[in-house]
């Protein structure tokens, strides 16, 4: 597999100011070295609970945010042979030159927010045409009905307002504006989790769908580790500005090896009455990206922790089939869990 | 719904519709649509008696006293003998030229510099927002009359001045509406999509952000034209004998308390010019308190 | 079982410039002593108007446009119902906060920001427990052996009215008045001190120091347990939790959900939860509604529900949820949630509906029973339909 | 805290010097010469005003000048006022105790009667009260201070003879004059100073002089802020934390006074200062109108001779008292809200 992102000890902080001059006396260190790759043709979700870091990293790597430190590599050609570019730095002018611009794309959290009022949808799903001097007269127009109906909109609502759209509607209106350029990439931050359940649905279906036939790569950030399990094909868990694991996803349900990993799944309410186990409650509040805790960042929340934890940081170690965790105890973290809590849902696929 | 119409249409009809349920907003248009018939129409209503300048109000004889209305001045004269009806209809055209010049500057000059300093930010941001908190320190009167009193006396300068101190309230209102939308998905996902800061600004941040701006400027234009007339009043405006509200009202001055036997004798002199700019000032008033509630986000549906 | 609270073809109406919003229709529910009701639906499907209504606190340009709202506070049954609906402001002030107390969707917002925290929280027992804290302070006042002097017993004679009729209008003159309003401060102090003592009782670590601090310096977990404690202050016979954990942290969540567990069982009587969340109702909850678009589709055991769902709409939703065991693709429910200004005639669901009939669309379906406490409201098992089919 | 304060005071601090520069480069579109006449104090002068020019390095470069006119100003040497025939500083003392007593009254009872006008139509939104309230904000927020106040001296004054112009009655000002040790002048404010000689009638006129002024500035001003405190406390009591404490079982009294004003309160306090600005402003109208020698009597007559020493003078006054009121509301919004005054 060819790698299309890959992530090289990216770093963001965000400053704080304080005193009387407003100088900076700190920083937020929302990002603290990620090392990710992503390769063409998959999804990758990145899962965690809010203020880890997740949407920072997706909207670094489309350079909303520029990074502190660190690389961002993208390799665009199909064939893998040409080396790849670093993005973390280039000014934007040349991002757009060299046309990564568009190969690159993002469909953000909340439509109702991410489109223009006052703009008409065919003028919303044109405007990256547009700005990438793709298409002009007749054949903008053609574009943009082919994208409304790759997105399962029709002719009618060519000529309207974003408010006269449900939610559902509205995020296919987003995701035809993010595909028009015809990108290899796409982050998708959050799709669905400001969407009603039952339209939920619709907008998985319809981006697994566009990413067999457009051969999209994905970057799927949420919080929710059910809703990605659908459509992802590896997981990463961030937690603090740091990722803690990374493995396929079907290994990450049957067997986390992360403590917190652990945390997060038997956290998740299951729609199913016999399914009972025990939950794994974590102690306190995530601790503040100001201050984050030394050496193992999730050492003040870890029921297992170890001494070792506390003066040493784990690195993110390959434990086999592409299985990276960064934890000192991981070899032993499942049967320590079914010691404390019992067994797993995982274990038995009969649920 | 109509899907017959265009939807910009069928948008501007909705918006329309918004603004005039409000009662104000009847009233206040109403009242505006009057004055603009009678400044458009001015020349045919009032006919000018000194082609040269119509501006300047015809008077017959020297009389300090005013003269009640009578068939020949219909409104009666004021001190100096000039027409107050003549006075009050070319002063609509005084007006308009006031508000709109005072404000379309101000407007211009502080929109232009609230969306660079708000979108930019950084040092460019800091300079423009110190030397606005520095113009705010003085009350907007006291430093037009200060740069008047510099400039020299007249009813242009008063303008001038007036639009160069009056900018500040445009940029902090627009910097702040444009600090909030700057942050919203759709500004970012156009920065994702490519689209170029100068298009961003004037197609996403522009038409977003100006509406607390536009209902600001409309019941300013009426606050201008107070603060032209008592620069008239005071004499450091129009010159004597102007079609002016503010200087006929100040004419009537020392007119207001009439002979001991009947002590409002002379109410007309002060009423008819008062009641113009009131009416004005009013009109605009409530014109821009309809369009506060029509373009209120929290009441836009959905 | 015995009925704790019951509502009876509730309707609510929103009057905005739009049209009317008809938010509730004929919404019959019934939560027993001693049980979890959990209410689910998607937004905007009329969860919480139901609970607002039935609290009486539905916010302009709202309205409760019609039927009954019964509370049985007694514990034997239903001989001493009363209508909320028809009670006075006055009746209504006193069972808020003190028999039924609520808990709300976001903590940032449901606290005032500039009220400590001790503040907010003593709040609720200088509204329901002025008596028996002014009872209280007389008998410490008796205890404590310090002089008498005439200050004293005049406070003490205040504190005595106060135990036994606090609506009196000597009080309300000396609360009003400035200087004379110091009064209270033991009653203050008093309220403070229980405040203090129901934080610490939610595993709250340093219950003092948090009682001082403002809402903006608590993260947002400790934020939601503070607005337990508010509602718990008073041991209510009902805690009503709208979407108390949805925008919490999945492990934020966690903690909340366990602690809402464990007063449940020591603390609460009957809770009414709210949630867009299957799988919180799935762990939580005895008993299910289903609401969509402002009707109540289905109410059964929550057992009945996951293993035999019947209404259409609840089959259609337990199929969108994603679970552990789930492969494949999910399956959606086509179309949208409708416009309530103007909701499609007869079952509100029959334009999304696979089973749809013409009936469907003209009539509106009656509950029906089903089996052993459980009710749908769909045409599918009425005799009506089972005719014409 | 300390560093919010600290910080405050070096912004106002730069704003005030930033007014002096503002004043000195109006000043200086003005030729050597015409500035020059600010100096001359009998017309013999007039012809050596070259010569002043030089003495006096008003053609030195703009940095240079500046630095020597503040250093005049902070001495005290504001320049020579024709109008008031005195120095600009002298005459600032002489005029300056009359605007203070007509603010001292018009400010508490702007902000008393637009805070309370102000809640009630919040809380009765939509009500008679609240219409009646909107109308009389827009119809107030029309009227010129100047008309509005000449009108009122027509009917009052002119029809029913009372409430009569001026500061004080032109006989006990000439037994004031001549009889300086039995009315000895505290506090400068004809009101007070009335009452500790023990001579309530000096009082009474005084007052029978303020009532005008006084309610026409209210008229006038207290529109903003009864709308302003209007809109937030319809913010306020629609938010979340009040239907909390409904739900808790609070009453609507105790709802809108204890949870919503106070909160209420903190965007009023954003707006107090400019409004204390722009009631300064209101009385130089009122001055002129009602004929009170006052800062803003003496402002529109010095605009209106072209007495320049004035106008500058007085713009810094107003810088002045614009940072002075400032600082205090920072304090003030500090005080009332924990947000800031924690961290």
């Amino acid at each position: 597999m060819q790698k299309i992102i890959e992530l090289k000890n990216l770093k963001k902080h965000y400053p704080v100011l304080g005193g009387v001059f407003r100088r900076q006396v700190d920083a937020v260190k929302a990002l603290d070295g990620i090392d990710l790759d992503i390769y063409r043709g998959e999804c990758l979700g990145l899962v965690g609970e809010s203020g880890c870091g997740k949407t920072t990293t997706g909207k670094a790597i489309v350079r909303l945010h520029k990074p502190t430190e660190g690389k961002i590599v993208f390799y665009p050609s199909e064939e893998g042979t040409t080396a790849g570019t670093d993005i973390a730095k280039i000014p934007l002018n040349a991002l757009k030159q060299l046309g990564i611009r568009s190969k690159l794309q993002m469909v953000f959290q909340d439509p109702t927010t991410s489109l223009n009022p006052r703009m008409l949808i065919k003028n919303i799903i044109a405007e990256p045409l547009k700005a990438q001097h793709l298409f002009r007269g007749r054949a903008l127009e053609d574009r943009v009905m082919e994208l409304l109906n790759l997105v399962g909109l029709t002719k009618d609502h060519y000529l309207r307002y974003p408010h006269e759209f449900s939610g559902g509607q509205r995020q296919r209106i987003a995701v035809a504006r993010a595909i028009a350029t015809n990108p290899d990439f796409l982050i998708l931050d959050e799709p669905t989790s400001a969407l009603d359940v039952s339209v939920q649905a619709q907008i998985l279906n319809l981006l697994h769908g566009l990413q067999l036939k457009l051969n999209l790569t994905y970057l799927f950030v949420t919080h929710h580790l059910l809703v990605v399990k659908y459509i992802s094909h590896r997981l990463a868990v961030m937690y603090l500005g740091k990722i803690v694991e990374i493995a396929k996803t079907g290994d990450i349900f049957s067997h986390p090896h992360h403590p917190y990993t652990h945390a997060l799944l038997s956290g998740i309410p299951v729609p199913d009455v016999e399914h009972k186990q025990q939950r794994i409650v974590l102690k306190g509040d995530v601790p503040s990206p100001l201050n984050p805790p030394p050496a193992c960042r999730f050492h003040t929340r870890c029921p297992f922790v170890i001494d070792r934890c506390k003066t040493h940081e784990p690195i993110l170690e390959d434990i086999g089939n592409g299985h990276r965790v960064a934890c000192h105890r991981q070899a032993e973290v499942e049967k320590l869990v079914h010691d404390r809590f019992g067994k797993r849902s995982s274990d038995n696929k009969a649920i | 719904m109509n899907k017959k119409q265009h939807p910009r249409i069928r948008e501007l009809k909705f918006t329309l519709s918004r603004i005039f349920r409000n009662p104000s907003a009847i009233i206040g248009f109403s009242l505006l649509f009057v004055f603009v018939t009678v400044a458009v129409l001015a020349p045919y209503i009032a006919p000018p008696k000194y082609a040269h300048n119509p501006y300047l109000m015809p008077h017959k004889g020297y009389s300090q006293t005013p003269k009640p209305p009578s068939s020949k001045n219909i409104f009666g004269t004021t001190s100096g003998q000039y027409d107050i009806f003549y006075g009050a209809v070319w002063g609509t055209r005084t007006a308009f030229k006031i508000g709109m010049f005072v404000i379309g500057v101000a407007l211009i000059i502080g929109v232009c510099l609230g969306i660079i300093s708000g979108y930019y930010g950084g040092i460019i941001d800091e300079i423009i927002m110190r030397v606005v908190d520095i113009i705010f320190a003085v009350p907007l009167l006291v430093l037009t009359m200060a740069i008047v009193v510099a400039f020299g006396r007249g009813l242009d300068k008063v303008m001038i001045a007036l639009a160069l101190v009056k900018w500040r309230d445009y940029v902090r209102v627009m910097r702040s509406s444009i600090l909030t939308l700057r942050e919203l998905d759709y500004v970012q996902a156009a920065r994702v999509m490519g689209v170029s800061n100068f298009t961003i600004m004037r197609k996403h941040i522009l038409p977003n952000g100006i509406y607390p701006v536009l209902v600001m400027a409309s019941m300013d234009i009426g606050s201008m034209v107070i603060v032209a007339a008592f620069m008239s009043f005071i004499g450091l405006g129009a010159p004597k004998g102007y079609a002016d509200w503010g200087q006929m009202v100040a004419l009537a001055r020392n007119y207001i308390v009439g002979p001991v036997d009947d002590p409002l004798k002379y109410w007309h002199a002060i009423a008819i010019p008062g009641a113009c700019i009131v009416l004005f000032v009013l009109a605009w008033n409530l014109i821009g308190d309809a369009l506060r509630d029509a373009f209120d986000p929290k009441q836009r549906r959905r | 079982m015995s009925k704790l609270i019951e509502t009876i073809d509730l309707v609510t109406n929103f009057y905005t410039h739009e049209g009317v919003v008809k938010a509730l229709d004929k919404v019959s529910l019934c939560v027993d002593h001693g049980c979890t009701f959990g209410l689910v639906g998607e937004s905007g499907c009329g969860k919480s108007v139901t609970v607002r209504s039935m609290m009486r606190i539905i916010q302009e340009p709202g309205k409760i446009d019609g039927g009954k709202v019964l509370f049985y506070p007694g514990n034997n049954g239903s001989e001493t119902a009363i209508d909320l609906l028809q009670q006075s402001e006055a009746t209504m002030k006193a069972l808020r906060g003190d028999k039924i107390s609520m808990i709300f969707q976001e903590p940032n917002s449901a606290l005032n920001p500039i009220m400590s925290i001790g503040e907010q929280v003593a709040e609720s027992f200088l509204f329901h427990r002025k008596k028996e804290m002014s009872q209280q302070i007389l008998m410490d006042m008796d205890a404590s052996i310090s002089k008498a002097n005439p200050l004293k017993s005049i406070l003490k004679a205040l504190y005595r009215l106060a135990a036994t009729r606090p609506e009196a209008l000597i009080l309300k003159l000396f609360s009003k008045t400035p200087l004379l309003k110091s009064w209270e401060n033991r009653l203050h102090k008093e309220a403070m001190r229980r405040a203090v003592e129901i934080i610490a009782k939610l595993s709250i670590p340093h219950a003092q120091d948090i009682a001082r601090r403002y809402p903006h310096n608590l993260s947002g977990g400790m934020k939601q347990r503070i607005v337990i404690a508010i509602a718990l202050a008073c041991n209510p016979l009902l805690l009503i939790a709208d979407e108390a954990t949805s925008n919490l942290d999945v492990t934020i969540q966690a903690q909340i959900l366990d602690l809402l567990k464990d007063l449940k069982q020591k603390v609460i009587s009957s809770v009414l939860l709210i949630t867009h969340d299957l799988g919180i109702v799935a762990e939580t909850c005895d008993r299910v509604g289903v609401m969509y678009a402002g009707n109540l589709c289905e109410v059964a055991d929550v057992k009945d529900l996951f293993s035999e769902p019947r209404h259409p709409y609840t089959r259609a939703l337990l199929n969108a949820v994603p679970r552990f065991a789930h492969e494949g693709e999910l399956e959606s429910i086509e179309g949208n949630v409708p416009n309530l200004v103007n909701p499609p005639s007869g079952c509100r669901f029959h334009p999304r509906c696979r089973d749809a009939k013409s009936i469907c669309k003209d009539a509106f379906p009656e509950s029906t029973k089903v089996g052993n406490n459980h009710q749908v409201a769909c045409f599918l098992y009425t005799e009506k339909s089972r005719e014409k089919s | 805290m300390t560093t919010y304060i600290i910080r405050r005071f070096l912004f106002l601090a730069f704003v005030l010097f930033g007014v002096s520069v503002l004043i000195f480069s109006i000043l200086m579109t003005f030729s050597p010469e015409r500035r020059a006449m600010a100096y001359v104090k009998s017309p013999q002068q007039v012809k050596d005003l070259p010569i002043i020019v030089k003495q006096l390095g008003l053609d030195d470069p703009f940095h240079i000048q500046y630095f020597r006119w503040i250093r005049q100003v902070s001495s005290g040497n504001w320049g020579y006022s024709f109008v008031a025939a005195m120095p600009v500083w002298d005459a600032f003392w002489y005029y300056f105790p009359i605007t203070l007593e007509l603010n001292l009254y018009t400010i508490p009872i702007i902000i008393i009667f637009g805070i309370w006008l102000g809640t009630v139509s919040g809380i009765h939104r939509d009500t008679w009260v609240d219409h009646s309230t909107r109308i009389f904000a827009i119809i107030g927020w029309s009227l010129p201070t100047f008309l509005f106040a000449l009108i009122i001296l027509m009917f009052f004054y002119g029809y029913f003879n009372v409430f009569p112009p001026g500061i004080i009655d032109d006989g006990f000002n000439v037994w004031i004059r001549e009889n300086p040790d039995q009315f000895k002048r505290y506090t400068y404010l004809y009101t007070l100073d009335g009452l500790l000689n023990g001579r309530p009638d000096i009082t009474l006129d005084a007052i029978s002089r303020l009532v005008m002024p006084v309610f026409t500035q209210v008229v006038v001003v207290v529109a903003i802020l009864l709308r302003v405190m209007r809109s937030s406390m319809i913010e306020e009591i629609s938010k979340d934390n009040a239907i909390t404490a409904l739900a808790k079982g609070a009453d609507h009294h105790t709802i809108y006074f204890k949870h919503a004003r106070k909160n209420a309160l903190i965007p009023v306090v954003t707006v107090a200062g400019w409004l204390a600005a722009y009631s300064m402003e209101g009385s130089i109208a009122i001055e002129y109108i009602f004929n009170r020698q006052g800062i803003g009597w003496w402002l529109a007559n010095a605009a209106i001779s072209l007495d320049l020493p004035v106008l500058m003078g007085i713009c810094l006054f107003f810088g002045l008292v614009y940072v002075i009121i400032n600082l205090i509301l920072d304090i003030l919004y500090a005080y009332i809200d924990p947000r800031i005054r924690l961290n």
